[in-house]
Parts: C-alpha cells; sequence; structure tokens
C-alpha cells in the first residue's frame, strides 16, 4: 500500500502504576537534614534541601542528587560521544553534541593524517575544513569539562574520529545505559555505537579496516542491500525502544531486533506493531533478570 | 524549512537506499509513512483537523465568516489560506523566520484551490456583490519531520470535509430591503463537497530515482523536487518545480506518473477514512 | 578578432581528447562547453593538449581567491589581529569590498612571536596581502608574510603620505617622525599610479 | 451589564461553577519528540501548548549570551482561529509582545538561571482555543513543559486569574466573565513558597477587596498546582517504570 | 515609492472600470480561420526583441519585448553576503520580481506582494543549476527583474531576461536559461506563449474545465533539461508532459534570439575596450 492513513488512535489507558518512593517535583523539600551534600537538581533554601527538577531522589554515601527524566546531555570525563560539526574556527572545531553549549575540538586533539606524533604547523590551520567540514560526524571521548560546562572532546585514539556511511538517530540521552564499552559489533550484522550525549550511530560491520589518513578519508562505496536491511530495522528498532522509552544497550537493542524479525520493514512503522514488539522485548528481558 | 545538516556519508548512505528502493525507515521509494488523521478538534471553529505523519504534526481550523465578494467574482464566495508555521515546530520559525515559506504554501494552495471545478464557490455566496462567506483555513504547523506540502494538503481537505457553515435565509422587508437571517441550529448547516478537491504530492529527487513523503533528512539529499496537486480522477490541478537543480523531461515524466498513482490513491484512502469519522465529528485532541 | 569565434554560455567547443579546458569553460560528459560569453582562444604549450580559454577582456567578475594578491584597507587593529576592507583583486578593483582579517601570526614570516600589530598597520593603511583562506562566515583570512606584501600606503599622524626607510619604519616627510609599519617592497605589476601624481 | 447575569442568586456561575471553583484541567507532558520538552493544557476550553529548546548555545553568538546565567526567550502566540473572532495574525502584534516580556520575566524568576551560563532556553506558547485565561493556561503549559525538559526551577510557576462581581470574587473567570467588565487579575504564583512571580490587574477594584481577591487567586493558583503536581507525579511514575523494567 | 496611504487623499479601495463593463460579445480563443486574434498561428511566438548591457550601472542587465510583454532586468555582485549565514562554499542567489505599478490592466501595489515574493523565489531557482555557483563562495548575486509592461507570458520572459543579464554581468554559466508560456484549452488545443487576454483565468472557462491551464517552463538548451516548472488549471498527467514537450519547442525556438543577442553584446563590449584602449594611447 502506498498510503495509509487512519483516525487517530486512542491512547491506551496505562494501568495504575505505584509511585515510587521518593519521587520529588520542583520545589518539594527532599531532607532538612544539614548532613547531606547538595547534588545536581537540588537547591538549598532556608537550611533545607529542595528538588528543583521531577524525578526520584538517587542518595550516594552523602551525596543527594535527583536526576530528571529527561535534559541535554551532561558530559563526564571519559564518556563516549558522538557530535555534529557546526562551525570551523581558527583552531577549534565547534561540535553539537546535544549538551547545552557546542563542544570543542582543539586541532591538537585530533590525530591528523600522517601519524600520531607529527607537530600540527600553520598549514593545518589552513586545511581544517579539508578534515572535517560543517554537518560532518565524528565519535569522541569527554576531554575535560570547562568552567562554564562546556565540553572539550578529543579524538586521539583509533576507535574515534570522523564518522563514515550510516544512520543517525538521536534520543533523549539519559536512555543511554552506562557500559564498559559502548561501540558493538551487533550479532545481526551492523555495528553501533551508543554515545552516551543519546546520539546513536549505526553503521555497516566494519570489516578490514584501511586505517590510512587517519580515518578522515570515507569509504563512499554502496552498502550491500542486505546490510542496509539490519540497518533499517536497528535503526527502527532503535527508533521503537526509544518511544516506549525503553533503556538503550546492545541486549536490549538485540532482543527487539529478533522479536521485529516476525514483521516486514514497512510493518514495523505502524505504531501498535511496534508496541507489541517493545512489549516482547520488555517482557523476555524481565524474565532473564 | 527546518533543515538538518548531513554528512557526506549520511547523505551517501540515504542516496543509495533510494537506488536500492530500501529508504532509511524501510519503506519502498512510492510509500507514505502512515498518518493519523482527527477531525473536530477545535471546538469554537467551523471546523479542524489534526493530522500526525510520523514527526509531521498539522492542526488546520477553518472559520466561516460572512465578506463582501470580491469584485472580478460579485456572485462568489471564497476561501482564504494561512499558514502559520509556528515556533513550536523548529526555533528557526520564531518571530518571522517562517514567513517566507508560509507564503510559499498559502500560494500553492490557494493556487489549487482556485478552480472552477473544485468546489461550487457560488452556493458560498448569499448576495451577489454584498455578501458572502469568507472561508478562513487556518493552517498551524506544530511538529515538522518533513514533507509540509502534503501533510498539509491532507489535513486541509479533512478540515473541510469536517466544516459546517450555517444556512442562510435572506429576506425581503416590507421596504425592499434585504435582510440576512443566519440559522443558530447546528444541525442546520450546509457541508462542502470535497469529492473534487485536491490533496498535494511532493515528489522529491534523490540521486537517480524519487521518492514521495520525504523525511527531514531525505530533503536535505534532494536537489530538486516536483509538488502536484493531484483531484481524485488524477489530474493535476496546479505543479510546480522547486529545488535547486533542473530536471530531464524523462525523469519529469516518471515523476508525474508517480505523483499521480500516489495522488489517487491518498485521496481514495483519505475519502474512506473520512468517511468512517464522519462529517460531525468532535475528539479530545492532544489529550489521546 | 572574427566574429565567429565569439561563444555563449553552454556551447560546447569541442572534445575533451582534442582539448583543455581552460578558464571560462567547463567540461561535461567528454566536451568542453563555455561557461561565459566571450571570445575563444586557444593555446598550445608543449606536449600538452591545446588549452581551450574563452575570454572577455574589460570585464571579469572577481571575487577573492585562495592565493590572490588584494588590497586592502585597515579598518580596526587591536592586539591579536586587524580587520581590513578588500579593495581590490589582482588588481581588478571590486564594486563592493569584502571583510578580511589578517592574524598578528601571519603578518610576518619571521619572528612571529616578537610581531605588534600597532607595530605594523594602523586603521586607513592600504595594504597588499595574500589571501590564506575563505575563513569563517565572515572574514577572509589574509596574510602579509611576504617581503612584497605590507603596507604601500600611509598616512603619518600629520596627514601626510608617508615614504618608506626600511622594511619596517616610515617616516613623515612633513614633521620627520617616524612610525613603525610592516613596509611593502612594492612590485611594478601591483602598482596603479592614482592619476595626476 | 448586558442582560447575563454573572452570579446567580444561589451563588452559581455562569458555567454553573461555584465562586472559588475552578474548570476542569487536563494536561499531558511530552506531546512532541522534536523538542526538549512539551507540554498540552485544558483549562475548561482554553486549551495552550507549550515547547521548550534548550539550554542551547545562544543564538546570535557570544554578544546575547550572558556570561552569568542563561537567556530566557520566550514567544506567546496564538492560532488565528482560537479566538471568537478570526484573528489576522497569530503574533507581533502589541499584545503578544507584551505576554511574550510577562512569560520571561515570569519564568526569569522561577527557574535556576545561573546553572547555565551563555546557554539560552527557548520557550514557545500557542494557544490554540481561547476562553479566557490565556495567559494563566500557557505558564501553566510552559511550566510542564519546562519540567518535561528537566530544566531545574526553585519550584513550579502556577497562574491563575480572578475576578470580581457583585461582592463575590471569582477564581479562574472564562472569557464571557472576562468580557463582561469588571476587575481582571492575573497571579503567577511559586506556590511552595508563596513568591509572586507576576501580578496583573485591569481595570478597577476597591484597594479594599485587593487582598480578598488576591487570596482567591492565591488559592486557585495552589490548587492548579495540586492538579499539575499530580500530573508530573503520573507521569514520571510511569516513565521512571517503563525505564527500569528493560 | 511605498506610501503612507493614510494621509493620502484617495480612496482605500478602488476597481479598474472594466470589471462593470459588459462585454457583448463572448470572447474566443480562436478566430473562425483557426488563427489567434493577433493572427498567429497556435505555436507561434510573437517576435522577441532582446538587448543586452542596457543598464549602464550594473555589472549585468538585459530587456525583452514581445509585443507589448516588455521586461527590463539587473544585475549586481556577486559581493559579500550581508545576512549573517553560515559559511557557504557556493554563491547564492536572491532574485526580486516586481510588476510595475502601471504594468498590468489593474494598478499593482508598490510593496511586492506575495505573488511577487514567490515569482523572485522561482526566478532564483531556475537560474540556480545555470551558474556556476561554486565559482564565487561567501558571495551573493542580485538579480533585480522589473516587469515595464504585461502582456501575457511575462514571467516567461523574465526568465529568459534574467539569464542573458547574467550571462552579460561576465558570470560564469553552465547554460542559458530560456522561459516559455502555454494555455491548454481543452484536450487538443494549446497556444504557445499567450497575451494577456488569451491566458487562463479558472472561472472564465465555458462548460467542462478539465484540461484548462496553463503551464510555464524555463529550459536550459544545451543540458536539454528543465530548471522550472509551473502549472495551473486541471490538466491530465499525459497532457502536461505533452504541454511541457510543447514549451521546450518554443523555447528552442527562442535560443536563437538569446543567442545572437549574447553574441552582439561581447562585440560591442569587445569594440567599446578597443576604443577605449585607442583613446589611452593617444
Amino acid at each position: 500500500m502506498a498510503t495509509y492513513i487512519r483516525p487517530a488512535r486512542k491512547r491506551k489507558c496505562s494501568k495504575t502504576i505505584q509511585e515510587p518512593k521518593r519521587l520529588v517535583t520542583p520545589g518539594d523539600v527532599i531532607t532538612s537534614d544539614t548532613d547531606f551534600m547538595r547534588g545536581h537538581g537540588t537547591y538549598m533554601e532556608e537550611d533545607k534541601l529542595h528538588a528543583s527538577v521531577a524525578g526520584v531522589v538517587e542518595t550516594v554515601n552523602k551525596l543527594i542528587c535527583v536526576k530528571p527524566l529527561k535534559t541535554r546531555y551532561n558530559g563526564e570525563v571519559g564518556d563516549v560521544v558522538i557530535g555534529r560539526i557546526t562551525e570551523v574556527g581558527q583552531k577549534r572545531w565547534k561540535v553539537d553534541t546535544n549538551s547545552r553549549l557546542n563542544s570543542a575540538l582543539m586541532l591538537s586533539a585530533v590525530n591528523l593524517p600522517g601519524g600520531e606524533l607529527r607537530r600540527r604547523s600553520a598549514e593545518d590551520e589552513l586545511l581544517m575544513r579539508e578534515y572535517l567540514a560543517e554537518g560532518d560526524l565524528i565519535s569522541a571521548e569527554v576531554q575535560s569539562v570547562f568552567s562554564d560546562g562546556a565540553l572539550s572532546i578529543h579524538t586521539r585514539s583509533l576507535k574515534y574520529g570522523k564518522l563514515g556511511q550510516g544512520v543517525l538517530v538521536t534520543v533523549s540521552p539519559s536512555l543511554i545505559k552506562r557500559r564498559k564499552t559502548h561501540f558493538h559489533n551487533l550479532t545481526c550484522g551492523a555495528s553501533i555505537i551508543l554515545g552516551n550525549n543519546g546520539y546513536v550511530w549505526i553503521s555497516p560491520m566494519a570489516g578490514a579496516e584501511e586505517e590510512e589518513g587517519g580515518g578522515f578519508i570515507q569509504n563512499l562505496e554502496p552498502v550491500l542491500l542486505s546490510d542496509r536491511e539490519v540497518m533499517t530495522r536497528l535503526k527502527n528498532c532503535i527508533v521503537g525502544l526509544a518511544e516506549y522509552r525503553m533503556m538503550l544497550y546492545d541486549t536490549s537493542i538485540l532482543y527487539t531486533y529478533e522479536a521485529s524479525l516476525k514483521y516486514t520493514l514497512e510493518e514495523l512503522l505502524k505504531p501498535e506493531l511496534m508496541e507489541e514488539v517493545v512489549e516482547d522485548t520488555r517482557r523476555r528481558l524481565e524474565q532473564e533478570t | 524549512m527546518a533543515k538538518v545538516q548531513l554528512s557526506l556519508g549520511e547523505k551517501t548512505f540515504i542516496i543509495h537506499g533510494v537506488q536500492d528502493g530500501l529508504r532509511t525507515d524501510g519503506r519502498s521509494c512510492d510509500a507514505f509513512r502512515p498518518m493519523e488523521l482527527e477531525c473536530g478538534v477545535v471546538s469554537n471553529t467551523s471546523g479542524s483537523s489534526r493530522l500526525r505523519l510520523s514527526n509531521t504534526e498539522i492542526l488546520v481550523g477553518v472559520k466561516a465568516e460572512m465578506g463582501k465578494p470580491r469584485p472580478t467574482r460579485p456572485n462568489e464566495g471564497y476561501l482564504e489560506f494561512f499558514i502559520d508555521l509556528s515556533a513550536n515546530a523548529s526555533p528557526e520559525f520564531e518571530g518571522r523566520g517562517g514567513e517566507e515559506l508560509a507564503t510559499e504554501i498559502a500560494n500553492t494552495l490557494t493556487l489549487t484551490y482556485d478552480l472552477k471545478n473544485v468546489l461550487d464557490y457560488q452556493a458560498l455566496c448569499v448576495l451577489p456583490q454584498q455578501c458572502c462567506w469568507v472561508v478562513y483555513v487556518d493552517v498551524v504547523v506544530l511538529e515538522c519531520g518533513g514533507n509540509l506540502f502534503d501533510a498539509i494538503g491532507i489535513a486541509v481537505k479533512a478540515a473541510l470535509y469536517n466544516t459546517r457553515i450555517p444556512k442562510v435565509k435572506v429576506q425581503v422587508d416590507s421596504e425592499g430591503q434585504e435582510e440576512i437571517e443566519v440559522s443558530d441550529d447546528p444541525h442546520d448547516v450546509v457541508l462542502l463537497d470535497t469529492c473534487n478537491m485536491p490533496v498535494l504530492v511532493t515528489v522529491s529527487k534523490i540521486g537517480q530515482q524519487h521518492v514521495v513523503d520525504a523525511t527531514l533528512e531525505e530533503e536535505a539529499c534532494c536537489l530538486a523536487c516536483i509538488v502536484m496537486a493531484v483531484n481524485a480522477k488524477g489530474a493535476l490541478v496546479g505543479m510546480e518545480k522547486k529545488g535547486s537543480s533542473s530536471l530531464t523531461m524523462d525523469s519529469i515524466q516518471d515523476m508525474i506518473t508517480t505523483g499521480k498513482k500516489v495522488g489517487m490513491n491518498l485521496n481514495s484512502n483519505l475519502s474512506s477514512v473520512l468517511q468512517e469519522i464522519g462529517r460531525d465529528a468532535s475528539s479530545s485532541g492532544f489529550l489521546s | 578578432m572574427a566574429a565567429s569565434t565569439i561563444c555563449i554560455p553552454g556551447q560546447r567547443l569541442g572534445s575533451t581528447e582534442e582539448f583543455q579546458a581552460g578558464k571560462g569553460t567547463y567540461t561535461r560528459q567528454g566536451y568542453v562547453y563555455s561557461s561565459l560569453a566571450g571570445f575563444r582562444h586557444e593555446s598550445k604549450q608543449g606536449e600538452d593538449l591545446p588549452e581551450l580559454q574563452v575570454l572577455l577582456e574589460d570585464q571579469q567578475t572577481v571575487v577573492p581567491e585562495v592565493g590572490s594578491v588584494v588590497t586592502v584597507k585597515m579598518t580596526s587593529v587591536n592586539p591579536r589581529f586587524c580587520r581590513c576592507a578588500i579593495l581590490s583583486v589582482e588588481g581588478t578593483p571590486l564594486t563592493q569590498s569584502f571583510r578580511g582579517m589578517i592574524r598578528r601570526e601571519d603578518i610576518r614570516a619571521t619572528e612571529k612571536d616578537k610581531v605588534e600589530v600597532y607595530k605594523s598597520y594602523r586603521p586607513g593603511d592600504v595594504v597588499l596581502a595574500r589571501i590564506l583562506s575563505l575563513g569563517d562566515a565572515q572574514w577572509y583570512l589574509l596574510s602579509t608574510a611576504e617581503n612584497e606584501l605590507g603596507v604601500v600606503l600611509a598616512q603619518s599622524e600629520a596627514g601626510v603620505n608617508m615614504v618608506p626607510i626600511s622594511w619596517c619604519e616610515m617616516v613623515c616627510p612633513k614633521t620627520h617622525s617616524k612610525e613603525f609599519r610592516k613596509v611593502a617592497r612594492v612590485q611594478p605589476q601591483y602598482l596603479i599610479q592614482p592619476a595626476g601624481t | 451589564m448586558a442582560g447575563i447575569e454573572l452570579l446567580s442568586d444561589q451563588g452559581f456561575r455562569v458555567d454553573g461553577r461555584r465562586p472559588h471553583e475552578l474548570r476542569k484541567i487536563q494536561c499531558r507532558m511530552g506531546v512532541f519528540r522534536q523538542a526538549d520538552g512539551s507540554a498540552y493544557i485544558e483549562q475548561g476550553n482554553t486549551r495552550a501548548l507549550a515547547t521548550v529548546y534548550g539550554p542551547h548555545e545562544a543564538s546570535g553568538g557570544r554578544v546575547r549570551a550572558q556570561h552569568d546565567r542563561v537567556t530566557i526567550n520566550c514567544q506567546y502566540s496564538m492560532a488565528t482561529f482560537s479566538t471568537g473572532e478570526r484573528k489576522k495574525r497569530p503574533m507581533g502584534d502589541r499584545k503578544s509582545q507584551e505576554m511574550s516580556q510577562n512569560l520571561q520575566r515570569t519564568f526569569e524568576a522561577a527557574i535556576m538561571t545561573q546553572l547555565y551560563p551563555r546557554s539560552q532556553i527557548d520557550i514557545y506558547v500557542q494557544v490554540l482555543q481561547a476562553d479566557g485565561g490565556n495567559y494563566c493556561a500557557c505558564v501553566n503549559a510552559a511550566t510542564l513543559a519546562i519540567i518535561d525538559a528537566g530544566i531545574p526551577m526553585r519550584d513550579y510557576v502556577c497562574a491563575c486569574s480572578a475576578g470580581f462581581v457583585s461582592d463575590t470574587p471569582l477564581v479562574d473567570i472564562s472569557y464571557l466573565e472576562e468580557s463582561l467588565g469588571g476587575p481582571d487579575m492575573i497571579v503567577a504564583l511559586l506556590p511552595k513558597s508563596e513568591q509572586i512571580a507576576l501580578f496583573q490587574l485591569n481595570s478597577r477594584l476597591h484597594a479594599d477587596h485587593l487582598s480578598k481577591v488576591l487570596d482567591m487567586a492565591t488559592k486557585g493558583c495552589k490548587d492548579i498546582h495540586t492538579v499539575l503536581d499530580g500530573a508530573v507525579r503520573d507521569h514520571v511514575s510511569e516513565v521512571t517504570d517503563s525505564m527500569a523494567r528493560s | 515609492m511605498p506610501g503612507d496611504f493614510k494621509r493620502i487623499p484617495c480612496p482605500q479601495e478602488t476597481f479598474q472600470p472594466q470589471l462593470y463593463c459588459k462585454s457583448s460579445t463572448k470572447k474566443q480563443l480562436l478566430q473562425e480561420n483557426g488563427k489567434r486574434a493577433d493572427n498567429r498561428s497556435l505555436d507561434e511566438i510573437r517576435p522577441i526583441f532582446l538587448k543586452a548591457g542596457v543598464v549602464s550601472q550594473a555589472r549585468g542587465s538585459a530587456y525583452i519585448e514581445a509585443c507589448n510583454t516588455k521586461v527590463i532586468c539587473a544585475v549586481y555582485g556577486p559581493h559579500e553576503v550581508q545576512r549573517r549565514e553560515g559559511f557557504s562554499m557556493q554563491g547564492s542567489l536572491r532574485c526580486e520580481f516586481k510588476y510595475a505599478t502601471f504594468s498590468c490592466p489593474g494598478r499593482r501595489q508598490h510593496q511586492t506582494d506575495s505573488e511577487e515574493k514567490q515569482m523572485g523565489l522561482v526566478i532564483a531557482q531556475a537560474l540556480q543549476p545555470a551558474i556556476c555557483l561554486h565559482k564565487f563562495p561567501k558571495s551573493q548575486l542580485d538579480i533585480f527583474v522589473t516587469v515595464l509592461q504585461n502582456d501575457g507570458s511575462a514571467f516567461a520572459a523574465a526568465l529568459t531576461c534574467a539569464s542573458v543579464a547574467v550571462a552579460d554581468a561576465g558570470i560564469e554559466m553552465y547554460d542559458v536559461v530560456i522561459g516559455c508560456s502555454l494555455r491548454q484549452a481543452g484536450e487538443t488545443t494549446s497556444v504557445l506563449d499567450p497575451t494577456i487576454t488569451e491566458d487562463f483565468y479558472s472561472r472564465s472557462v465555458d462548460g467542462d474545465a478539465s484540461n484548462h491551464g496553463s503551464v510555464t517552463a524555463a529550459y536550459l538548451p544545451s543540458l536539454n533539461q528543465l530548471s522550472a516548472i509551473q502549472q495551473t488549471g486541471e490538466i491530465e498527467p499525459e497532457v502536461a508532459a505533452k504541454c511541457l514537450q510543447k514549451c521546450i519547442e518554443g523555447s528552442v525556438r527562442i535560443f536563437p534570439v538569446v543567442s545572437q543577442c549574447l553574441i552582439k553584446a561581447t562585440k560591442r563590449k569587445a569594440q567599446k575596450s578597443q576604443q577605449t584602449a585607442k583613446k589611452d594611447d593617444v
């Protein structure tokens, strides 16, 4: 069918869910005990600790913080992020990483063609647009956080750098589960990078990497149709998981992928079928734990 | 339009995908994303509709008001289109940011609806040269996920289907003065015949192939597209080429054929959904 | 020149097997086409295929390109860089100026770290510079790190055109006060004598 | 006053409410996917939509950015079909510019602006159907949208209108009650600390009655806060549950 | 001048008197001998006068006249982009299209209305594929088109005129752009290069209105591609394709005029520069 229109569905009345303990909303008093340390999402007033966002209170030792359901990305050193170049400056690129300020990628924080130990010359400054231009995507690691909250990122490792062919999916950063590794070669035949900032990159399975050119040369050969089908299905699965607010990590994605196999790619676009697939996955994950 | 920037790799992936007939969301080249439609969303309008096409969300409110006929057509009423690209859809549209695109869409709609066959305009006239119905069709774009033209075209047609214009009686009093009396019975209304109204179909050229219902990402890869207004019979009631590239006659012919096919399909699907929803539907709107 | 050699944009001039595409032409699917309304020129150099050009003497549209030498007028100076308006490109005057910028490290070729912008340029100076890169959305990036590039025309505080006395100093003929400038060793081909001097 | 009695002898208002009763409030958070936060609210027949983008890099470069706090940018608009008589333009007139400014001030008082130096938060509200208390509905919707976007606030901001008819203060007045003259008070309140973020009074009201009407509006704000807080808690519980089960 | 209409003592709304004329004779598209009102055959275009380099201040300019349709166009630039936008390796085009207030049967307003804005956008888009925009990064080209008199097909004339003006400005182009209009009247009849009386007005069609409409196309002769299509009225897709084909045929017939015009303009320029060179020698 070329087109598919239907009357809007009524949203399912969600079953009454028990309110989690220690759920707070802005302005709520968390504690009047002064022994605690003030974390994110809280503020002090009149010697009482108040919440400033809506979420569940988390206490780690003496630190109290409230994590909202979704926010812009709050970078931490060591996080894997995916970013898009928005501006080429004189010694740095400005990168959109879904944080509240653009991140900076210094010219000195990238591996330039010709080996790691190469000295950066004035010519490199003029050639910056040749390496990374506006719109290009990179994977990188958070190197440090500036005082105003902006991030400084680097790509000085072979696993980071400019991204080639693939699809980007953006989800809320809070849906990305923190893992040891965020780079996965999924058994279904595609690789994904789950950026901590909520940007997910799906690409064809990395073959024999040609490491010449320091990763600035892109392979623009057509992707095999079979690989493309896998990637497309993965994309739809990740979009579906995010839509129904499931955490994203290799297992959940893989299970959803497997559950989705009973439908064709076009069928998966229908919300009710996607919902069914996600519920199947949820059940399977719950059984395993 | 709310534009997304893409890297060369992403563009290549999309273009090759279209070449292979498999788009990044799993659709084939001539398929639309599923749409959800509801009518009667805003209760203080004569007719309204809300359409959701993936991330594109359109709200249309129709208000019929009394006005003076245009001097060029003294015995016809007329439609007036207004598009509001609200800042809700994208911060780019804040202030006057969306005005240019909004006029472009409104112009296209005006051209395609301003035809003899589309609507019985004479029925909208109350008193020649003095009084007629002016049907304001106001479109608000609440979210923008690509393919604005087509989504607006469908939503407008649905809102007009939902429109109820009060019946008007003209009485001549003893002094020969004409008096207009508008019926306030909610069931004593005139409905508009929508079966000749067109829908818009945008066929975008990507690489060597063309697709319908392009997403924002696909629109970023598209250099030229043709916006066609297609009626239920499959005839073109308006066509415009947009974009910065030129097209060969062969590809134009192919694109027109696709447009006709998809347009007729859209029209027939839309009319069956509208029948299902019914003329006097009202719904809860955003709470659902 | 014979009238038959005038071409218009989109006109096919010959196959790429016979010719090379030069100025004012482009190639498409194995043929050389004209991209200007102008006169057709063929030039042969050595073993290469003859080069096809379409030229129009008096009127060339110019925009600053990387590598071209431009004449600029300084508009503002600060410790890190100076801003300027590009007035002409390779001797062809522009109808409207483009904005450019010379960074401190691009002012001269040697002892870059000792450069002081104030001792090199002042607002109002006319300077020869070379385009380094297209820069960002607003500014072209220029350099004067060559002997031939730098100030050609500067006025002293007394409002008189100064005379260069060394590569880094100029003197005012009226007050004989010296001022620092990064002076260009002007080459004749870039020199356009103002009328009446 | 033209024939309509705003308050019957039995103490009922035109729409059957008692003076201290609010209209029915229904709301939903997270209506849109692309924005950072969004919310929709219905207060009787008044419907408003709010979206929040940010915090993000301040547009217009360093010039507009404030080095010590976030810039809050608001736009108030009304759909052209929202009012009884069609509006010519959704925004740009003086009234909506004033509304935008009011919104900005209101939320500068509540959002913890010092947390995000050099950034910008865009708050866009749109009235889809107008039936009195448009500004209030917008403030309430925007509050929900900001919470949805996870932007830290000192407290909710709840806004409520109040009128004064035949010696009785009326809370949450409808378009009809607004348009038949009489005083019209708008209060935006941080309900927990009872701080007023915005106070506006149109037309004349005897100073003796001020505190009565203000109390009514304040109470209205607190009632709205209860409703909104309930909605937020439901939303948060549902999502937390979903995330926990995966 | 955009006037302050509140202070000018003239009626707020005026109408042209023609509206109130009762036309006794029904307008016929074709005469009995199968010819059009001005004795042209169906696919005959009006004779065209085209001259480049008519505005001395502009970098390039052109004037086109097809009987009573007269359009003038001037090109300025390339110059720096004024608005603060992102970095672009490609130049940008801006086109302003304006009907002179006296050009149409009814008076037009000074302010550019939405139709004119739209036309400007379409002209810019139609010229874009023909211009080597990568040759002037970060810069902008301004094209100003004014219709002096509109007797039908003014938009098509504007397209041709604008492209000649750009070529005259010495901007590198892949190809020239030629515009051509057509009015379809019934399934089989189509009238090329219609005058304003022949042009399509949806409500003036009697009886069955299907396959009545107008088509305008911009053709790139060397690339053999179309860079603009505008169609109004109700036309079957198959017929529409034929209409476009006829527009292309029409454009091919206009091409020699364009080519002659550019050659002449180039010669004139060469002579001029030789003369000034001689003067300098003296």
